[in-house]
């Protein structure tokens, strides 16, 4: 076995983030001490990142299922059926602690990854979305971290050439220490070109393909299960550097070689680089892995084999060929410039044995690596619940006119044009519809189908409570996608919390996931993909809880989708959903009251369900002339929302007298839309609406160039546009 | 004042640009390269005339701002 | 009309491009990969796309102006043939020597996609006859540095023979300082060669050529591009 | 053998990056600093030992690739 490594200590297991249990449990599955390499390849395997070991009990109560699902979560990422043979693969990823050390860096490399993911199953990129939270913009890092987050992920999506055409960015000072960078890929396939991880076959060959090995990231997943400390800047030269230019000619490559027929499995090098994903081929396909470390092409010289199998360099691939067509793979893959290296072969002994110079450096048990790894049932506690904050009892500090020009030049509110300028969001020719909207929409190919596409979660609520809050945050993903006239298909998760060690987070966790399942369930809505993403914590102060929820949707006929834009003046303004004036938690009650506080709007899961389905089918009928669903800010944020996207106003009724006006104004209540409509069909709709028990009220005309309530003040759609446009460019210009 | 502050990637940092100029080099048929690795230089004129004080607004400016030290060191000098 | 679009590492809207010239001319397109010599016989339009070739490191363009391919399109628009380059292609045929002046990084330094307006300066070139003289056309951007310099005396002479073909503008048609997003001289937009038949340009027609995009202005340029080749033909 | 290609902006051409990392250094409140023009160095690794043949290889690649002679000039120094 391996000589010249050091020996294992106690402090050696515990820097790399074993406790001594787990160490133990190590003793006892191989019998003896294991070599540095493998204890690397231990520690890579068995953290939080990998092994998944706080979640995994919990993430198995999710939904997976439905006809049209033909990979869940396992793989590298989701895969549903959207007929016609085609497939849409798809998944989100976070790469939040690589971000906040070095943030172009760490955004670069968490959106190749995601798109690596994607790519790897056989799909070609269509679309990016990103969902980012920054602490509040007071903090003295903030703008230096938006600045570079936001300039990374464009600098990856726009030179790699897939459009970014949605997310979502908060600002709140929970994330003052441990920023959210959560990114999703979604691609394109044909349901019978699917590509999966396991390998079959013994002795066939193992090959690298892509970037040479360098000595980035070593560590970097045990980084991103470790809590933040202040000495957290000694942690940086871990920094891994994205090379987008050569994760391009990687994606050609592969899609040309998948093409040629000759692959039989396929996995990127992610976390833990050539560790997890060697273990991975074998362990799916119940074999046994031989790695030669000789032959793994490097970009410095002297490399250990401990630092060969931990190092997380991007853009790099492993395959197992078929070996009858190892030449014209290798060919392929010369032609665009990327290595290629056989690097091993697969055995039939299940065990992982990786070679260095002519040294047995690891040999291990490859089913339970994976297999065996710790899995904790941590303890959790549910907080109590949040006193229902009654509308009357909060007196409005300002009139509705001032708080709706206050609120939409908030961060919370504010336009983030700033941002999506810096994506190329028009590349491909397909993008429908453009940022800005309710959610994306691409064409699929040539059409007529497309695909809707929106990434949501309100923290706020999940932090006041989780149940809710993880039911929010799926049915607001679906509601966007209905917003748009998509059929809500599936969705992929990017669970981010504090540490799991401290129960009322681990509460936190386990209710938001049962609120997700819940909400998944009853829409019929299942999670294809996902990832947990722990530990997002700062000298004790966790994260607000912050599950993020990429949606996908599928119209049959993209030239049907719905905007939000007013389309002209003199149309019906209906109110889909039944409003009670929910102001626990909304944004008017922090921002405009300065309380943060009480119980979260309910959801209640079969009115979102009958309301979204009677949005969708006037969409699909032709009857909606513009639609927008409700969310932050409640109804006049939404309606202004609609007002500036158009430069059309609106001739609003006062509020109705059993609700006070802020609250019907302003509140949260779930499960509602906003649509338009020609006028002289308002009354059939409304008779329509009523016979299918789907709450709906006319409560204005659209027309004029400013939104006018009755018996309130008028806005100029002009300035509050001017307002809403303003806030972001001028903090980024340390203008505010 | 004249001065120079030289920005290079720290070792073991991936160069993408260098790796890709490496190769562009030995396409064209430039031989005998073996590696390159990109930096940058600021040329900055300084008001002022006292050499320690310009050395002190130089290495600020760098921390500051013109190097990412997380990934980059740099090279201050004073020129003239 | 046959074109053929040029493909080097790192170009990623080589589809795009094609996909506007197939619905302009209805032939498809030929990808020329860098590695070639030649064009394919009879080519009639060389498009050098747009994307991130050899990732933009060293200079935009740089690398692959310098690539095998570049020689077969220096004597192909030496014969008079027609070079379109938008975006990267603009930079690649900057740096190839094709077309004077250089694209620096956006006064504002940031990447920028966005709907500009143009004006179309002259309608009686190849790549304009699409449209009016004084037209304004919206097509989007995308691009971090496109901000076009060179000297006094080149700018004057781009002037002076009247080699500006779009300029960036407001919506109704002044050439002002907001309207000039990349802070590029004389809010030059696209310029054309002495000879008139290579054409580079920032911004992206071949992504406004479909009802899809809410705005279908960049068709005129591929229109224009397949009624002069018709002219030539007959 | 090590070398070092600087290229540097000719005078006369606008620097837009020079320009903004003025701006910037101004508003963190860096003091002093006049103007700031941006280049780059390109650290190369040559095979071989023989100084005059490195300097002429250095030469060719400026040329050939690494300045943008129209608008740069650039200078090869041999280190070591
Ligand atoms: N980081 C981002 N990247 C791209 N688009 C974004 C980003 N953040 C917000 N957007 C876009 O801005 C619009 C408004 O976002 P948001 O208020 O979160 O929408 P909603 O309330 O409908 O979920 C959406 O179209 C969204 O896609
Ligand atoms: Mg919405």
């Amino acid at each position: 076995m391996a000589t010249n490594e050091p020996h294992i200590t106690p402090e050696l297991i515990a820097a790399h983030g074993l406790k001594p249990d787990e160490y133990e449990r190590i003793l006892k599955l191989i019998g003896r001490v294991p070599t540095f390499t493998e204890l690397g390849i231990f520690s890579a395997m068995w953290n939080e990142h990998c092994s998944y070991k706080s979640s995994r009990i919990h993430l198995r109560g999710l939904p997976t299922k439905a006809p049209w699902v033909i990979q869940g979560p396992g793989e590298n990422a989701g895969v549903i059926d959207i007929g016609d043979g085609q497939a849409v693969v798809f998944k989100m990823e976070s790469h939040n602690h690589p971000s906040y050390i070095e943030p172009y860096q760490g955004a670069t490399t968490g959106v190749g990854g995601i798109l690596r993911d994607v790519f790897t199953m056989g799909a070609r990129p269509i679309a990016c979305l990103n969902a980012l939270s920054f602490g509040a913009p007071e903090h003295p890092k903030t703008r230096h971290l938006v600045s570079g987050v936001v300039a990374g992920v464009g600098g990856y999506g726009n030179s790699f050439g897939v459009p970014t055409v949605g997310g979502q960015v908060r600002f709140h000072t929970r994330y003052d220490g441990n920023i959210l960078v959560n990114a999703m890929a979604v691609g394109l396939a044909d349901t019978d070109k699917i590509f999966y991880a396991a390998a079959s076959g013994v002795n066939m060959p193992i090959v690298y393909l892509g970037s040479k090995t360098g000595r980035d990231g070593i560590h970097g997943a045990s980084m991103a299960s470790a809590e933040f400390d202040d000495d957290s800047a000694e942690k940086r030269p871990t920094v891994q550097v994205g090379d987008p230019f050569a994760e391009k000619l990687l994606l050609e490559a592969c899609l040309e070689i998948m093409a040629a027929d000759c692959v039989i499995a396929i996995q990127d090098m992610g976390a833990a680089g050539l560790t997890c994903s060697a273990v991975e081929m074998g362990a799916k396909g119940d074999l046994g892995v031989d790695l030669d470390l000789d032959a793994v092409p490097t970009r410095e010289t002297g490399m250990s084999a401990y630092e060969m199998m931990l190092s997380e360099s991007q853009e790099r691939m492993l395959m197992v060929l078929k070996p009858e067509k190892e030449k014209e793979a290798e060919a392929i893959f010369r032609k665009w410039g990327l290595d290629f290296a056989v690097v091993g072969y697969t055995t039939p002994t299940k065990r992982f044995r990786v070679k260095h110079g002519g040294d047995i450096m690891a040999d291990l048990p490859i089913k339970e690596l994976g297999d065996e790894a710790p899995l904790y049932d941590r303890p959790h506690v549910a907080q109590s619940a949040k006193p229902v904050i009654a509308a009357r009892e909060v007196k409005p500090p300002m009139g509705i006119a001032q708080a709706l020009a206050k609120l939409i030049a908030t961060p919370e509110l504010c336009s983030k044009r700033w941002v999506w300028e810096q994506y190329d969001h028009v590349i491909l020719g397909n993008t429908v519809q453009r940022p800005g909207g309710d959610a994306a929409v691409v064409r699929v190919q040539d059409g007529p189908k497309g695909l809707a596409l929106a990434v949501d979660v309100t923290p706020r609520y999940c932090e006041a409570d989780p149940i809710q809050g993880g039911k929010q945050a799926v049915a607001e993903a679906w509601r966007n996608i209905t917003a748009v006239g998509g059929r809500p298909l599936a969705i992929t998760d990017n669970l981010n919390f504090g540490n799991p060690e401290r129960p009322e987070i681990m509460g936190q966790f386990v209710g938001c996931l049962k609120g997700i399942s819940e909400a998944c369930r009853a829409l019929d809505f299942p999670v294809v993909s996902g990832n947990v993403s722990l530990y997002n914590e700062t000298n004790g102060r966790g994260i607000l809880p912050t599950p993020s929820i990429g949606g996908v949707g599928v119209l049959d006929d993209f030239t049907k989708s719905a905007t939000l834009a007013f389309k002209t003046g003199g149309e019906a303004i209906l109110l889909i959903g039944e409003t009670q004036g929910w102001l626990g938690q909304s944004v008017y009650l922090r921002e405009v009251c300065g309380r943060e506080d009480g119980a979260p709007p309910p959801v209640d899961l079969s009115a979102e369900k009958r309301n979204g389905d009677a949005v969708r089918g006037m969409i699909h009928a032709g009857t909606a002339t513009a639609v927008h669903d409700l969310s932050d800010g409640g109804l006049l944020i939404a309606l202004a929302e609609m007002a500036m996207a158009s430069g059309i106003g609106a001739q609003l009724l006062a509020a109705p007298a059993s609700i006070v006006p802020h609250a019907f104004w302003f509140g949260e209540d779930q499960a509602r839309y906003i649509v338009t409509l020609p006028a002289d069909q308002a009354g059939l709709v409304l008779a329509k609406m009523k016979g299918a028990r789907v709450p709906c009220v006319r409560i204005g005309t659209t027309g004029g160039d400013a939104i006018l309530i009755a018996g309130e003040e008028a806005v100029s759609v002009a300035s509050l546009k001017d307002d809403f446009e303003a806030w972001l460019p001028a903090y980024m210009a340390g203008q505010a | 004042m004249k001065a120079r502050v030289t920005v290079t990637l720290k070792s073991g940092i991936l160069d993408p640009q260098g790796k890709a100029i490496e190769g562009a080099l030995k396409s064209l048929g430039v031989d005998g390269v073996a590696s390159v690795r990109q930096g940058k230089v600021f040329d900055i004129e300084l008001a002022g005339g006292d050499k320690a004080k310009a050395e002190a607004v130089l290495k600020e400016a760098a921390d500051k701002l013109l190097a990412n030290t997380v990934i980059e060191n740099y090279r201050v000098e004073v020129l003239s | 009309m046959k074109s053929a679009v040029l493909v080097f590492p790192g170009i990623n809207r080589e589809r795009d491009m094609a996909r506007a010239l197939k619905l302009a001319s209805g032939n498809e397109t030929a990808m020329v990969w860098h590695a070639e010599t030649s064009l394919p016989k009879g080519t009639d339009l060389v498009v050098v796309p747009g994307g991130f070739s050899y990732g933009d490191y060293l200079r935009c363009g740089a690398i692959a102006a310098r690539a095998p391919v570049m020689d077969a399109v220096r004597d192909f628009a030496a014969s008079g043939g027609l070079v379109l380059g938008v975006c990267n292609g603009f930079q690649i045929l900057c740096e190839a020597g094709l077309l004077p002046g250089v694209l620096m990084r956006n006064a504002r330094l940031k990447f920028i996609c966005k709907d500009v307006h143009l004006r179309v300066e002259r309608s009686d070139s190849p790549f304009t006859r699409g449209y009016n003289a004084g037209q304004v056309i919206r097509v989007p951007v995308a691009h971090g540095e496109g901000n076009y310099e060179a000297d006094e005396e080149t700018l004057k002479r781009l002037e002076g023979e009247g080699r500006v073909l779009y300029r960036y503008c407001s919506e109704d048609g002044a050439i002002d300082e907001p309207a000039n997003i990349n802070g590029a001289a004389h809010s030059i937009a696209g310029v054309v060669n002495e000879r008139g038949n290579v054409l580079g340009m920032m911004p992206h027609p071949e992504n406004h050529v479909e009802d899809i995009m809410g705005c279908t202005d960049g068709r005129g340029l591929f229109a224009g591009l397949v009624a002069h080749h018709l002219n030539r033909a007959a």
